[in-house]
């Protein structure tokens, strides 16, 4: 113990807890500093791009406007004025998608979620296999037989239905919770290409391609295994007192729900929602194969600039920094419940 | 090792946490620190682990000014409120870890952590993880953490309050007898002067961050050196009346006690132990109070009267009884009284 | 009509649990369930278009047969060089080492049927890959896009972790600024994927990208990595690590935070240094959310498809094409049997992994 | 059917009146009255600007003559195809007309989506058909001998060289493909814009998955078909044998990877994108393209080589396929009917032309809009303006759009510059030898999975170029043998007016 410090100790260690050594100091700032870089200089070198014409792109690269070239608006004119509505539509597509279809998702997801923490659910095992063995009939009976869908549907529904009443019965076996949350959370491990096309031919026959329901109800799909996943774990954070005290006073399970176990939940609610309109926003595959004109996203419109002349550079470059700029002033804005969110749903998960 | 700490100022932004504390504390010595909750106490106790820096001041672990040493060389030991358990190592490993780190090799290790064990009574448990023990039992593995290692100081932060009454009793008196066998000096904070006025050989008792009195028990107790301190020690606590004292008596609306000081004053508090005064049936009485509640404790009736709206709290025996709205007599032990200077709070003293 | 609205309540009340978890039920059966069902059969057919609309013809396993052996099988697996002398050792190595693992679990008395079905299949799916791994990297053969995509998956995963728990280390420690870094770490994931992929195009060319100048005053010269098999396999993992460092960051800035400060405050009164108190205590803590997070990422990991969809359109040759994008591919051109058996087999393939890591992952949790 | 409509009618007819409202205000225009009235066209084509640019330039200008609305929809060009045949294969049928590449025509017009023009063609005399180009109103627009598109924009490919480079080194023009490695390998690594750094002898894209397998197309068209387009440059005429394992092709193939040798490092990372630009900020010799350059080269804000870019027909050569033997043949007078002083040129119509078609399932009324649109915009008033800009990716298909050189020198050509871009156009637009894009049905497949793979994969070094040419062959013949080999073969030929 002794207070004269050796050369080793200056450099490498900390005087007392609230400091940090020099050299372990410079280097973590070093570090950041670098890292900071990597994460800043895509997005300056973007805005930088959105600024140059053609031939200052092609004439190999220059790194500062006004110094090494000189800056032009015509790519943000380009886009805002030529373009005008072919670029505000698109926009208000994807807010008007990825917010109704988070909204959705979330209160969906956490109305699942919230069941799969509280109820106890025991479907059988067998009624499950058989509900599948019927769905699979019917796909087939209307791809390979022709059957008309709405009757193989009323058919198979119909099947089902007495199926469970005379067979159902005798199963034994059943599921829980657990499985009927893991259920829906592999459902994340889906291939989208894989269930794009029929996906397509569904939203087809109902007549509902290039509309903005489309979207939403798959974007629904597509995120509700991650809400499901992520509030399930807040719920259970949440004390059964609550819930309790309030049934004996004679909520109903919604207005219990609704009234208590939401409010209680708002920074989880917060995160998974910003989460998931994140994933939305930035959505590409199945935009491209949903829309055609009215309901185009932004991020097809990124792609869009990439036309038989190759990358309009400059033109992606606006798109992309008109596309980020909200989302990284709602996460500014917001960014600590997107920790706190994210955390619980996988330290729990 | 002996302990000084010399005008250790601590801010947290614009709260002063701990505010020019003066502490000597000798080789082998049990100190409690006490105070209510937020009163600076285990920021100061964290100062001497060196889990907060100095803002002022000096600390002194034997000779050694420690502002500056991490705490990795000031040979502490601390006992936390939570146990601070890792819950992924066994008991034993619990156990082990200080002397891990010290690169202590696995057989001498051994040796220490089945020894260590034996003194808390944890022999049994030692494959056992933090999550398969009770309260009591957890609380004896961050101890025999703490003494494992043979450390200078032991810092131990409110190291009972997660016990239930009856176990805390109990860890009482095993820590006092260990303490006694190892005689390594200790710091001890709680907010229970229950468990100060048992364990201490000294108590320092912090309010707002600052150091209101330290002394033995028994002196802080018959002796406290201002109103905190004699409001917060005792149960029930100290009564208080405020008025003035004309020419050494204290008077107040409704009540004169004679000869309790010297001089004219105004503004004056006068303080008075439940067990210094009694309830009488006849004679000379001080005080005459309506009777409002009898409680019965076991051993004792608490009794509480009032008197203008003031509740007088008296401790009479088990056979008291008396009748609720009853105006009583009651009288005090002149020779138990205090007087404090109400805007100070300090202790009025008189020569004698 | 007041007692009918009280009937009402209470029958719905009865009905809560159904009505709560129906939704989420059905919206998953109609797009993820009846979807899996089709794409099923369309692996099983072939897709064509006649007149008024299209027909599929039933063809058994024959999309997946050309994948495995047949004229796809380049592709999809990879050609196959001769093994050497060491990689027979490794593949027997490897070999050694799953049957010890198999030996000792059977040993340990706790068998059950799906305990020993699941090491079946992990074994044989393990040895499986090692030997396909092993035949395409060596110097005859040439990795499929499997092949690709495992690498995609593991490296990616792996750098992706290491990189972001590095940073969420750094910034958990008491410095000023660490709240601006916490937020400029995270930008990169609002980026649009497809957005990324563009940028890093622009970045990683070496006639207008802004880095050939800096090589080039090294000395080093305009690298051409896009012809280069693993470098351009490298671009496009630094693109994709770009994008999804900061979800691991941040996650594990979270854990790191949520720790109990008194298991650290304690280690360090016992005199931990720092490597020591992340080793003993942090580690250990965090180990769960790892878990949990690497498994997100392994599956999300899977779906790679816009960085080199973009970057280099699976150039060199196949050299970058994922599983994705050789399913995207083929369905672009309407192949859509094609399509589907790709997207098929990589659907078995993430299970696998899934699965495997949640074993293995699970038994060392209980361990700890 | 009725049943679900009656279902989801409701939730359909509040999506559309949202939509509606939501685009009322681009629907809303001053009123005129106009044959087409109230008709709305969609017409779907790639994200521009090119192409969808004078599209949705000339739309105010259709609807104040004749009153009907088109509303150009744009989506990627890589998912144009898909795109279209979905939405018709499917009955959704919300694309009432589209511009895309005739190339496509086989799977469009096989199972009847697309309208047979044949008879409007023949009575519309504002068109001018006869001024568009022989190759494009004979092959390009038609199908089995019917008429389904209208041209509006002339595809093929030529060879663009620095004329100031080529005549400081006192070089002539590159005439065959020997001649062009010749030139390329010699610029190679000289500075060509006077930045003082190196710059590359030949830049060709050929990015795998974009439009590379037009590319080695317009090489081995020359190596391959010589007695006219309907002698065809893909497939035996008999036998729908693939004609890419023979010497001619290796021949070809060893041309595209030499000139690979003279290219920027990340040649085969390039898209045509990349490649014009740099051929216009003045870092490539030489480069093969579509007529783009030629007017991008004159626009100051994509170019630093105005007036410093001349073009030739695509290169040719000297032997050519026997197609009896798979042998290389030295040119002879019946073997090579169209040869230039011995040399077999064959300019390749990379991709055809963007062309209109309009969907046989749309209303009779949108019909007509759509043919009056396409019509309109072919016509020589605005066809002859939109040719010469640069941004709307039209080139000429017209023979009065070359024979005009004040078009050009209005545009900002210098009489010299204008005068070479336009003898290689009218060399190859007159060329009876013009090699036509493969137009079978799935000709995706073959082109864009087989063939630019196996491109792909010999230029990365994974392949020899044996095992190259086997990969096609095989590849084309599975998937020939999977649709049918008589279908294919016929298909073929008619395509070839066969």
């Amino acid at each position: 113990m002794s207070t004269k410090r050796s050369i080793y100790q200056i450099l490498f260690e900390a005087k007392s807890i609230d400091d940090v050594a020099p050299v372990p100091k410079t280097l973590t700032y070093i570090i950041l500093g670098f890292w900071t870089f990597v994460c800043l200089f895509p997005l300056y070198w973007l805005i930088v791009t959105s600024f140059k014409i053609p031939i200052q792109v092609h004439d190999g690269p220059m790194y500062f406007p006004g110094i090494d070239f000189k800056p032009s608006m015509h790519a943000w004119y380009y886009i805002f004025v030529d373009l005008g509505n072919d670029t505000l539509r698109p926009y208000f597509n994807t807010i008007i998608v990825s917010i109704s279809s988070s909204i959705i998702a979330v209160v969906i997801g956490s109305m699942a979620g919230y069941a799969l923490t509280r109820i106890t659910y025991q479907p059988k095992l067998g009624s499950v296999l058989m509900f599948i063995g019927t769905l699979v009939l019917t796909v087939i009976s209307v791809v390979w037989l022709g059957l008309a869908w709405p009757i193989a549907l009323a058919s198979g529904l119909a099947l089902y239905v007495v199926m469970l009443t005379t067979v159902g019965r005798r199963f034994k076996k059943s599921l829980h919770n657990n499985d009927i949350a893991f259920f829906m959370i592999s459902q994340r491990i889906l291939p989208p290409v894989a269930v794009v096309i029929p996906i397509y031919v569904l939203f087809q026959r109902i007549g509902l391609l290039d509309t903005h329901a489309a979207l939403i109800i798959t974007y629904t799909a597509v995120n509700l295994p991650i809400v499901v996943w992520l509030m399930r774990d807040f719920f259970e954070s949440i004390p059964m007192d609550l819930e309790e005290s309030a049934a004996l006073d004679g909520a109903s399970r919604y207005r219990v729900f609704f009234t208590i176990i939401l409010p209680l939940s708002k920074p989880g609610l917060a995160a998974t929602f910003l989460l998931v309109l994140i994933l939305c926003w930035n959505e590409y595959l199945i935009a491209l194969f949903l829309s055609t004109a009215n309901a185009q996203t932004l991020p097809l419109l990124v792609a869009a600039m990439n036309a038989t002349r190759g990358p309009q550079w400059w033109y992606m470059a606006v798109v992309i920094i008109i596309m980020i700029t909200p989302v990284i002033a709602i996460t500014i804005v917001l960014q600590r419940f997107i920790t706190r969110g994210l955390l619980i749903g996988a330290v729990k998960g | 090792m002996k302990v000084q700490l010399k005008n250790i100022t601590k801010r947290f932004g614009d709260v002063v946490a701990v505010n020019q504390v003066n502490l000597d504390i000798k080789e082998g010595e049990f100190l409690v620190l006490l105070g209510p909750s937020g009163c600076g106490k285990t920021t100061a106790l964290r100062m001497i682990a060196g889990l907060e820096s100095i803002d002022e001041g000096d600390i002194y672990i034997g000779d050694k000014r420690v502002n500056d040493v991490l705490p990795k060389y000031r040979d502490v030991a601390m006992v936390f409120q939570s146990y601070a358990l890792y819950p992924h190592m066994t008991v034993a490993a619990n156990i082990g870890y200080p002397l891990k780190l010290r690169g202590v090799d696995k057989t001498e290790r051994q040796e220490a952590i089945i020894n260590t064990a034996r003194l808390v009574r944890l022999d049994e448990l030692l494959d056992r993880y933090p999550k398969q023990l009770s309260g009591g039992q957890r609380q004896r593995v961050a101890l025999a953490r703490a003494i494992v290692r043979r450390p200078q100081v032991f810092l131990m932060d409110e190291p009972l309050s997660n016990l239930d009454a009856k176990l805390r009793g109990k860890m009482r008196a095993e820590l006092k007898h260990l303490q006694h066998e190892l005689g390594i000096t200790t710091i001890y904070v709680t907010h229970d002067q229950i468990e100060a006025m048992t364990l201490a050989q000294r108590v320092a008792i912090m309010s707002q961050g600052v150091l209101q009195q330290i002394n033995t028990p028994k002196n802080i107790y018959n002796d406290p050196d201002n109103l905190f301190v004699a409001g917060f020690i005792g149960s029930p606590t100290m009564n208080f009346l405020n008025g003035e004292l004309e020419d050494g008596d204290f008077v107040m609306t409704g009540c004169r006690i004679k000869k309790v000081g010297k001089g004219s004053r105004e503004n004056i508090i006068l303080g008075i132990r439940p067990e210094d005064m009694q309830i009488i049936a006849n004679g000379e009485s001080q005080i005459q109070a309506m009777l409002y509640s009898v409680e019965l404790t076991g051993d004792q009736t608490i009794v509480t009267a009032k008197l203008n709206e003031i509740d007088l709290t008296v401790r009479e025996d088990k056979d008291y009884s008396g009748r609720i709205d009853q105006m009583v007599q009651i009288r005090v032990d002149q020779s138990k009284i205090f007087l404090f200077d109400a805007a100070s709070g300090k202790r009025i003293r008189y020569e004698t | 009509m007041k007692k009918r609205l009280a009937a009402f309540s209470e029958w719905a009340d009865m009905r809560a649990p159904a009505v709560f978890i129906l939704p989420a039920i059905m919206v998953i059966l109609m797009l993820a369930i009846f979807p899996l069902i089709v794409s099923l059969y369309l692996s099983l057919s072939r897709f064509k278009f006649i007149k008024g609309g299209f027909s599929l013809k039933f063809i058994g396993l024959l999309n997946y047969k050309k994948l495995l052996v047949g004229s796809q099988q380049f592709h999809f697996l990879g050609v196959f060089g001769k093994l050497t002398v060491l990689e027979i050792g490794i593949l027997i190595l490897a070999a050694v080492l799953l049957i010890v693992w198999l030996v000792r679990y059977f040993r340990s008395g706790r068998l059950s049927i799906i305990g020993v079905l699941g090491r079946l299949i992990l074994t044989t799916g393990v040895l499986a890959l090692t030997w396909l791994i092993l035949l395409t990297i060596n110097q005859n053969g040439y990795p499929g896009t499997l092949v690709v995509t495992i690498f995609y998956v593991v490296f990616g995963v792996l750098i992706q972790f290491l990189i972001g728990l590095g940073l969420a280390l750094l910034c958990a420690q008491r410095i000023p600024g660490r709240n601006f870094f916490r937020l400029v770490f995270f930008f990169p994931l609002m980026v649009t994927p497809v957005g990324i992929a563009y940028t890093f195009r622009m970045l990683v060319d070496t006639t207008i990208g802004p880095f050939t100048p800096i090589w080039e005053f090294f000395g080093w010269g305009a690298i051409p990595w896009v012809t280069i098999p693993w470098a351009a396999r490298w671009v496009i993992l630094l693109g994709d690590t770009w994008q999804w460092t900061p979800f691991m960051f941040i996650v594990l800035l979270a854990a790191l935070e949520n720790q109990p400060r008194d298991q650290v405050e304690a280690a360090i009164v016992d005199g931990a240094s720092g490597w020591q108190i992340f080793r003993d205590i942090t580690w250990p803590a965090i180990i769960p959310v790892c878990v949990t997070l690497i498994l997100i990422r392994l599956i999300e990991a899977f779906k790679i498809i816009d960085l080199p969809n973009v970057l280099t359109n699976g150039g060199p040759g196949i050299a970058s094409e994922s599983l994705t994008l050789h399913s995207f591919m083929a369905w672009r051109t309407l192949d859509l049997g094609g399509s589907a058996a790709v997207a098929y087999m990589l659907l078995f393939i993430s299970v696998f992994f899934a699965m495997s890591f949640v074993n293995f992952a699970s038994h060392r949790l209980k361990d700890a | 059917m009725n049943c679900f409509k009656h279902l989801w009618g409701r939730p359909i007819t509040v999506v559309i009146i949202m939509s509606l409202l939501f685009l009322s205000p681009l629907l809303a225009g001053p009123a005129h009255a106009g044959k087409y009235d109230g008709v709305t066209i969609n017409i779907m084509t790639f994200t521009g600007p090119q192409i969808a640019e004078p599209l949705q330039r000339r739309a105010p200008e259709f609807k104040k003559l004749t009153g009907a609305t088109v509303n150009v929809i744009t989506v990627p060009f890589s998912d144009l195809y898909t795109k279209l045949l979905t939405d018709w294969a499917t009955g959704t049928n919300s694309i009432d007309a589209a511009v895309f590449a005739p190339q496509w025509m086989a799977d469009y017009v096989g199972p009847g989506y697309l309208e047979d023009i044949s008879t409007r063609i023949a009575k519309d005399k504002a068109l001018e058909l006869d001024d568009i180009g022989e190759f494009f109103r004979e092959f390009s627009m038609k199908f089995g001998g019917k008429t389904y598109t209208i041209t509006l924009d002339g595809d093929f490919q030529i060879a663009y060289y620095r004329s100031d480079l080529l005549k400081k080194a006192g070089m002539k023009p590159p005439r065959t493909w020997d001649d062009y490695l010749a030139i390329a390998k010699k610029f190679h690594g000289q500075d060509m814009n006077g930045d003082g750094k190196p710059d590359y002898g030949s830049c060709i894209s050929k990015k795998r998955n974009a439009q590379a397998f037009w590319m080695i197309t317009s090489v081995w068209g020359g190596f391959i078909q010589a007695k006219g387009t309907s002698e065809g440059a893909f497939f035996d005429l008999k036998t729908m044998k693939p004609l890419v394992n023979n010497e001619a092709f290796a021949a070809a193939l060893d041309v595209y990877v030499e000139s690979t040798k003279y290219g920027p490092p990340d040649e085969i990372n390039l898209d045509v994108g990349d490649t014009r630009g740099l051929f216009t900020s003045g870092r490539c010799a030489l480069s093969v393209d579509w007529g783009d350059i030629g007017t991008l080269a004159i626009d100051p804000k994509t170019s630093k080589v105005q007036d410093k870019v001349g073009a030739v027909i695509l290169p040719g050569s000297k032997k050519v396929l026997d197609r009896a033997t798979g042998k290389l043949i030295a040119c002879n007078s019946s073997r090579c009917p169209h040869a230039v002083n011995g040399i077999n040129h064959a300019p390749f119509a990379a991709f055809g032309g963007w062309s209109g078609g309009i969907n046989a399932a749309a209303k009779q009324k949108v019909k007509d809009a759509a043919y009056d649109f396409f019509s309109y915009m072919s016509q020589p008033a605005q066809s002859n303006v939109d040719v010469t800009i640069g941004i709307t990716g039209f080139n000429p298909y017209r023979i009065s759009q070359f024979e005009n050189l004040d078009v050009w020198i209005k545009a900002g050509m210098s009489r010299q510059a204008a005068e070479d871009y336009l003898v290689a156009i009218k060399a190859s637009l007159n060329s009876p030898n013009m090699v036509l894009d493969l137009r079978i049905p799935q000709n995706q497949r073959y082109q864009q999975i087989v063939l630019d793979t196996a491109i792909a994969r010999l230029l990365a070094g994974e392949i020899t170029k044996a095992q190259c040419m086997q990969e096609i062959e095989n590849g084309w013949e599975e998937i020939t043998e999977e649709l049918g080999r008589k279908e294919q073969l016929k298909a073929y030929r008619a395509t070839l007016g066969r």
